[in-house]
């Protein structure tokens, strides 16, 4: 592993959830694709946080068991436990917000209910 | 039809703009400055006392987060509980 | 409400999964895991119980208001422990090399005491329990939602 | 003293943090108590910003570094990178938190009568509570991980008071978008602080910008951050959910939501002025903001013309005011590189632009309420189904005149001062662009003009004839905002000089929040 590979399968990963994700944000209608695409994106940019503090042949910063040369960083995984449970919390207020909005309106469709348009 | 074209070649456009953006991070397992994480391997045993070296840092170095964190919940339960609330009182409980 | 095969095993299953998270929130600062994942093994429990019975019956045992009190003395634990260490700096780990969980572990590798950790441990317990209720309480809540009832105050 | 003073900044967070954990216990033992004790925890919470106010603006930046061996610790001893959390309280942060705790304690005092007899108080009181903590935390915060968190309470207590009134369909479409919104714009702060700790492995904002190299990597930061403040201040490309939000939130919270846009706004400031400072090209940046900003204002009034919904206008009026702010900031950072231009011009326009964020949000948070008071007692936001409500609501009617005079720019009200500084700074800068802010202060006057005589004069309509005056707490609540209206009106310079020009010079030179944390550095 010494050459620097252009594509690292977990960055590439990431990418590709933040992309599609993006691409369902904007152009599905439906609430709940909108709410799956924020959920991708969620996982995208989480993969990223934990993936930015890899080190080769590390394993979780732990002094139970394991010494502290082969360690990976522990803020990043601090940081994405954090967002994780973050994004735990929006996406309940979400469904809550889209149970609602299904009983007043009886539809899914963000273009059929009037307001949600833009 | 032509919504979904569009669609198509801008997710194309932000797949590639983002793998892009992805290889001018540090390769995968390599990370380059690692002053902060260094400090906290170092010194959490003997400042935290805490074995777990992630606990150290959600509990002690970074513990506003946490705080933070717990109080999303916390805002988050409020919120569902306030939404899905009878409008109305109802009549024998007033 | 499922079969009682299912029930049964569910009831079963419970004491296990409960004593699985409390173990996950005592051993956070040894382990990984902490508050937050043994609240949400927990929580795993309670949404098990869920689907076997259903939401009228779950509510009878797991009242809104318990739950609701639960979170909020958990929450008030969590800050008060942060307020402890204002006689130095607001959430000052003060209890490291106190006589309560206040073991210095042996620098590098070791097996691992549970008397260490300063207020982690205790701040783990009060996120758990945080958690346990505030996510018990979201979960009940949508699925008596959803079935209909509007929940009351 | 000293010691409530060093630690007040953790106080003015935190305080208000118990006090939204405890409310649900405190509830139980009934209404008084709860108003009793939110009221009583604020203001200790308003004492604790005075003092803070007071130090900050006659010693300097304040940093507090949390669970540190002492609070001015900000590197550990012998270390050359912060580690722990810091808030950092300077003049501009100091600036925002006056702003949401006038605007916070107005609200609160607004709301106890409001909500007599609705079900669900005790979690909006929580809510209220944990709004005011997001805002505060992001206004103090000095780590950008930190800045995220806040940023998630403040939109999610946000989210869930805007869509309080659940049986009307569009007030939970309103808040569904905010926190759609809200949530997108987050992530895009997270994407984008995980490539800034990619390079540095900092998360402190004045470590980071210390370290700033300005690579391709941070261009892209500085894109993703821009782009999700721009969405959560209703700038105009991105402007869609304002209207909707602002329409449907209950009374007292709207001017909260408002302060919370322009506590993002900001935070723009923040990572524009301070963290890229050194590095952008100021003048490319400058005119990106200066765009933003006229298109937010004209826009904004044109849309807000034809509305029928009373809230519903003034929430285009809240985005077309916003351009106001943007203008004057964009026209100083286009200048920032140019010490000569900075000198005759430039400080003012920020000032005019900082000052306006001021002005603005207590006279549109004033507006706001009157709008929610007409809503409280005749159950519709229509201006076309009001009319001669002045009689019977003289109070609410005299508080509509103080608010839509001052954002029309009409002397001795504050909009005036603050448009004023915009005009003149801009006049020099580029004259079209200050033919372009007066116009649109013409359309504003004329639009609520149009309200006023549809709403308050005319013949008494039969069904409003019992229409009384709105409580008093409500009516105290709108007088707290008249009241500084009106004073910051008539010592404009009184105010320029004591609050908004630290904040200025906070934004313009960055250095001493730099060197807060860093030390010296050369």
């Amino acid at each position: 592993m010494t050459e620097h590979i252009p594509l690292d399968f977990p960055f590439l990963a990431a990418a590709l959830l933040m992309g599609i994700s993006f691409y369902i944000i904007i152009f599905k209608k439906n609430l709940i694709k909108l709410i799956m695409g924020v959920a991708m994106l969620a996982a995208g940019v989480n993969l990223f946080l934990v993936a930015l503090g890899y080190r080769a042949g590390g394993g979780a910063p732990i002094y139970t068991g394991i010494p502290k040369e082969t360690m990976v960083l522990p803020v990043p995984q601090a940081l994405t436990l954090t967002s994780i449970v973050i994004n735990v919390a929006v996406l309940a207020l979400m469904l809550t917000m889209v149970i609602r909005i299904y009983r007043h309106t009886g539809s899914l469709d963000s273009e059929k209910s009037r307001k949600l348009k833009g | 039809m032509k919504r979904q074209v569009t669609g198509l070649i801008l997710l194309l456009v932000l797949v590639a703009f983002l793998v892009w953006g992805m290889h001018l991070t540090h390769p995968f397992g390599y990370p380059g400055a690692s002053d902060m994480d260094d400090y906290m391997i170092e010194n959490a045993q003997e400042e935290t006392g805490s074995n777990n070296v992630v606990a150290a840092v959600l509990f002690d170095y970074r513990l506003l987060d946490t705080l933070g964190e717990a109080t999303i919940l916390f805002t988050a339960v409020m919120g569902v509980l306030l939404l899905v609330r009878a409008s109305k009182r109802k009549e024998n409980n007033s | 409400m499922l079969s009682k095969i299912v029930r049964t095993v569910t009831n079963g299953f419970m004491p296990i999964i409960i004593i699985f998270g409390l173990y996950i929130i005592a051993h956070g600062h040894l382990t990984p895991g902490g508050g937050f994942q043994g609240g949400a093994v927990v929580v795993s429990g309670v949404v098990m119980l869920l689907v076997a019975f259903n939401s009228q019956e779950l509510k009878k045992s797991l009242r809104e208001r318990v739950l609701s009190i639960m979170e909020s003395s958990g929450a008030l634990i969590f800050i008060g422990l942060a307020f402890a260490g204002i006689g130095t700096v607001f959430a000052y780990n003060l209890l490291v090399g106190s006589p309560i969980f206040g073991h210095i572990p042996p620098t590098g590798p070791n097996p691992g005491d549970i008397w260490t950790g300063g207020v982690i441990p205790l701040m783990n317990f009060a996120v758990g329990l945080k958690v346990i209720a505030g996510l018990s309480a979201v979960v009940l809540a949508l699925a008596l939602f959803s079935s209909g009832e509007e929940v009351e105050e | 003293m000293d010691s409530l003073i060093t630690h007040s900044p953790a106080l003015i967070v935190a305080l208000p943090l118990v006090a939204a954990f405890a409310i649900p216990l405190i509830s139980r033992a009934g209404y008084r108590a709860r108003s009793t004790f939110s009221l009583v925890i604020f203001g200790l919470v308003t004492f604790l910003v005075a003092v803070l106010a007071v130090d900050v603006h006659s010693v300097g930046i304040r940093v507090y570094t949390f669970g540190a061996t002492a609070a001015e610790l900000a590197l550990p001893g012998g270390y050359m990178v912060p580690v722990r959390i810091m808030f950092q309280v300077d003049g501009m942060s100091i600036f925002m938190g006056i702003i949401i705790t006038t605007v916070t304690l107005a609200a609160l005092i607004y709301s106890l009568h409001f909500l007599k007899g609705q079900t669900g108080q005790v979690r909006f009181y929580s809510l209220m509570m944990l709004l005011y903590t997001g805002m505060m935390g992001l206004a103090f915060t000095g780590d950008m991980f930190n800045l995220f968190v806040f940023l998630e309470i403040a939109s999610i207590a946000g989210a869930g008071l805007a869509a309080y009134r659940t049986n009307m369909a569009d007030a939970l479409e309103g808040g569904f978008k905010y926190i759609v919104i809200s949530a997108v714009s987050a992530l895009m702060v997270l994407f984008a602080i995980g490539i800034l700790y990619s390079q540095y492995n900092v998360l402190s904002i004045a470590a980071l910008a210390n370290y700033m190299q300005y690579t391709t990597l941070d261009m892209i930061a500085l894109g993703l951050l821009g782009g999700a403040f721009v969405m959560k201040l209703a700038g105009v490309p991105l402007h869609m959910w304002a209207p909707d939000t602002y329409t449907v939130a209950p009374a007292g919270t709207t001017p909260m939501i408002l302060a919370a846009s322009y506590t993002s706004m900001y935070v723009l400031y923040r990572i524009t002025f301070t963290l890229y400072g050194v590095h952008i090209d100021s003048t490319a940046i400058g005119w990106i903001v200066i765009v933003v900003g006229v298109l937010s204002m004209f826009i904004g009034v044109m849309m807000a013309v034809h509305q029928t919904d009373i809230k519903r206008m003034m929430a285009y009026h809240a985005i077309s005011q916003g351009g106001y702010m943007l203008l004057g900031v964009g026209v100083g950072l286009a200048v920032l590189a140019n010490p000569v231009a900075l000198a005759s011009y430039g400080r003012d326009a920020i000032n005019g632009g900082v000052f306006h964020i001021i002005n603005h949000v207590f006279y549109k948070a004033l507006l706001f309420m009157t709008a929610e008071a007409i809503f409280f007692r005749i159950g519709t936001r229509d201006t076309n189904k009001m009319g001669g409500l002045a009689r019977n609501m003289k109070w609410t009617a005299a508080f509509y005149i103080i608010g839509a005079l001052a954002i029309s720019g009409i002397p001795p009200l504050n909009g005036f001062a603050s448009k004023l500084l915009i005009y003149e700074t801009v006049l020099q800068f580029n004259p079209v662009l200050a033919v372009i802010a007066m116009f649109v202060s013409l359309v504003t006057l004329a639009s609520f003009a149009k309200v006023f005589y549809s709403a308050f004069t005319g013949p008494e309509m039969p069904a409003y004839r019992e229409v009384r005056e709105v409580p008093k707490s409500m009516i105290i609540g709108m007088a707290i905002l008249a009241a500084c209206v009106i004073f910051f009106g008539i010592f404009p310079g009184l105010i320029v000089d004591n609050i908004v020009a630290p904040a200025t010079e906070a934004l313009i030179n960055q250095a001493p929040y730099i060197n807060a944390v860093m030390g010296a550095v050369p």
